[in-house]
């Protein structure tokens, strides 16, 4: 299925290239769609009240750097989501947290498919690679395809709803032959019935049901991640990821590397397009005081 | 000719009104179909920006057409003027057909959205129906008239400033219940009070 | 039909439904006319005892006659098509006029999330939480819910190995939306093909 998608893209433009296509289409679309910071000419903007889900914010990043997603510089999205992150302040933090692991998730995913190979990827999997890689391609689109569709919708509920359709009080000749009422409900089923109705129907949940592991604190996988690069043998990611049993895990420490690359504390090296990613202990004043702050960015 | 006619005191409570070129007899159509309550001929004029001489034509106009008298089809449904109001109704010889339909139609049982609409006024009584709808988050305009055909519900009085229809339940639900008076009601207050904090802007 | 159903005891209210001599298209009018809900042609056929085919023909005719196409007035009315049935709807243009005729309280707007939620519903539905989480990579507890709470979603099934509720949308959806069926919404299927076929394990 590879490059399957774009033809039937509907927004796609003809005669570009293929896989650029579908998301060359999405700025316009978004902007009409979304919400999402569309409005904002210049710098990365989401508004939180409309900010619902990784997804979107892949899509805007995508978008707005209008890039390929299958050759995309990840590093400068991150780099523009972690800048994004810090802007953030509020009461949303924990939101902002948790949405962040799932974006970081995806993130990983995305870099290991299109970045990492590591282990049993390498070589003739190439394959299997490149269909990750489409599979996170075919899950953007499809979300984009129901965003669109949800436009669809609430155009279509808004037009209704201004619809008036003949609804009135029956006229009494009729009344007399509505069958007698049966009454089936007790009393304290009655009452259930108005607890059931009095509950709120939207009770604010901070969604983790979908991390299948606790918070992992990106702090103290930052203080393993430095603790085995302060040795000053350059180390390999997957070295660095060797015995996480929890992707929860490998993410924190990747997010970690992320941090510490801000602070310049490490440097990475990447010979081929693919290959290993080493990564080096580059920093010249470190303490660990450093560590307290790391990762305060995404409410910890 | 719009303005004229509602003597320009309030432009904006007809900006509807209807273009010039619709006949009168349409625009009372549509008011008709989905009025509850019969409609004065002063009314219906101030709500579609036309002399009440032409709405009172029109009326005229639309009996004749609905009952068939210049061979146009004699309609299932006839336009009367009942307690100084105008109204559609069914044509009495269809009485029949549609009190049959009624019977088939209606459920003995209340629905869950019935039951649960009754809950709510049992409990936050008296209770517009804006506030009703708050709570159950739909539409409870149908469900509101159901309860009130089954006797269930009663309206409690009008809000004199909002105008808002607040209702009560009857002395028939505590019948089914088996209570003698809302007092019995089981208590439901710990959440009540919590939930209700959410509701106050109702 | 009728007849059976009261077992001949009351030959004057439902002989047959309707004399032969109405047509049916005035039956229709006068059960239109108290109908609180769209409805279905087998239920209507039912209801004045004439063929379905009968009905399906009537009800074709009675909206050329209010739309107007032979010459007739274009109503203020209209005959839809809507949710699975038929209903009498003020006709669109008169919607403004109409307004402040009617009181009716519109729950508040569906949250952007909402409307995704509803949209990948519909879409494939029947479908897990899980599912639909998973395409929209967030927890939608608590958007479900206001789903099922308003009656646009249902459950349709519980897995009986995974326990996992799959939920529908329901007719009352189709209505809010405006259409007869799930067959109008707008096609997506040439994205969602290809891109499903990651998701077989979802």
């Amino acid at each position: 299925m590879a490059r399957s998608p774009e033809p039937e893209a509907p927004a796609a433009p003809a005669g570009t290239d293929p896989s650029a296509v579908a998301i060359d289409g999405a700025p316009d679309e978004m902007a009409e769609s979304t919400e999402i910071a569309a409005e904002a000419p210049a710098g990365f903007r989401v508004h939180l009240a409309t900010f619902d889900g990784p997804f979107d914010l892949l899509l805007s990043l995508i978008s707005k750097r209008e890039l390929d997603i299958t050759e995309i510089a990840l590093s400068a999205v991150t780099d523009e989501f972690l800048t994004y992150l810090r802007g953030l302040d509020g009461p949303d933090e924990l939101e902002e947290a948790s949405e962040f692991l799932v974006v970081a998730v995806t993130l990983l995913d995305w870099k290991i498919a299109s970045l990492l190979p590591q282990g049993e990827l390498v070589d003739a999997e190439d394959v299997a690679l490149l269909e990750a890689r489409d599979l996170l391609f075919a899950r953007l689109l499809q979300y984009r395809a129901f965003k669109e569709a949800s436009g669809w919708f609430a155009t279509q509920l808004a037009a209704e709803s201004g619809r008036h359709a003949r609804s009135v009080r029956l006229e009494d000749r009729f009344r007399e032959r509505t069958p007698e009422l049966r009454w089936t409900t007790s009393l304290d089923d009655f009452a259930a019935l108005a607890l059931l109705a009095f509950t709120p129907r939207e009770i604010p949940v901070v969604g983790l049901d979908h991390l299948h592991a606790p918070l992992i604190s990106i702090r103290e996988q930052a203080a393993h991640v430095v603790s085995l690069l302060r040795r000053g043998e350059p180390v390999t990611f997957r070295q660095l990821i060797a015995g996480a049993d929890q992707k929860g895990v490998i993410v924190a420490r990747f997010l970690a590397l992320l941090e510490l690359y801000r602070h310049a504390a490490v440097g990475f090296e990447q010979l081929e397009p693919l290959g290993e990613l080493t990564v080096r202990w580059t920093a010249e004043n470190w303490s660990d005081e450093n560590l307290v702050n790391l990762g305060a960015d995404y409410g910890q | 000719m719009d303005s004229e006619t509602i003597d320009g005191t309030d432009v904006e409570s007809a900006p509807a009104g209807i273009p010039d070129d619709v006949a009168t007899e349409r625009a009372l159509e549509a008011i008709l179909m989905i009025a509850d309550e019969p409609q004065s001929v002063v009314g219906l004029a101030a709500g579609i920006g036309r002399p009440v001489a032409d709405v009172r034509r029109a009326l005229a106009a639309l009996v004749a057409d609905y009952d068939g008298v210049d061979g146009t089809p004699r309609r299932g449904f006839e336009l009367r003027e009942v307690g100084g109001g105008w109204r559609l109704y069914v044509r009495g010889e269809f009485d029949d057909v549609v009190r049959d339909f009624v019977h088939t139609q209606s459920p003995a049982k209340l629905s869950q959205a019935a039951l649960e609409t009754l809950a709510v006024i049992a409990y936050k009584q008296p209770i517009s129906r804006g506030a009703i709808a708050s709570i159950r988050a739909v539409n409870v305009d149908s469900v509101v008239r159901t309860l009130l055909g089954r006797g269930l519900i009663t309206e409690a009085f009008t809000d004199s400033e909002t105008g808002a229809i607040h209702y009560a339940t009857t002395e028939l639900l505590l019948t089914q219940l088996g209570i003698n008076s809302l007092d019995e009601l089981p208590k439901i207050s710990p959440l009540l009070d919590d939930g209700s904090k959410g509701f106050d802007d109702v």
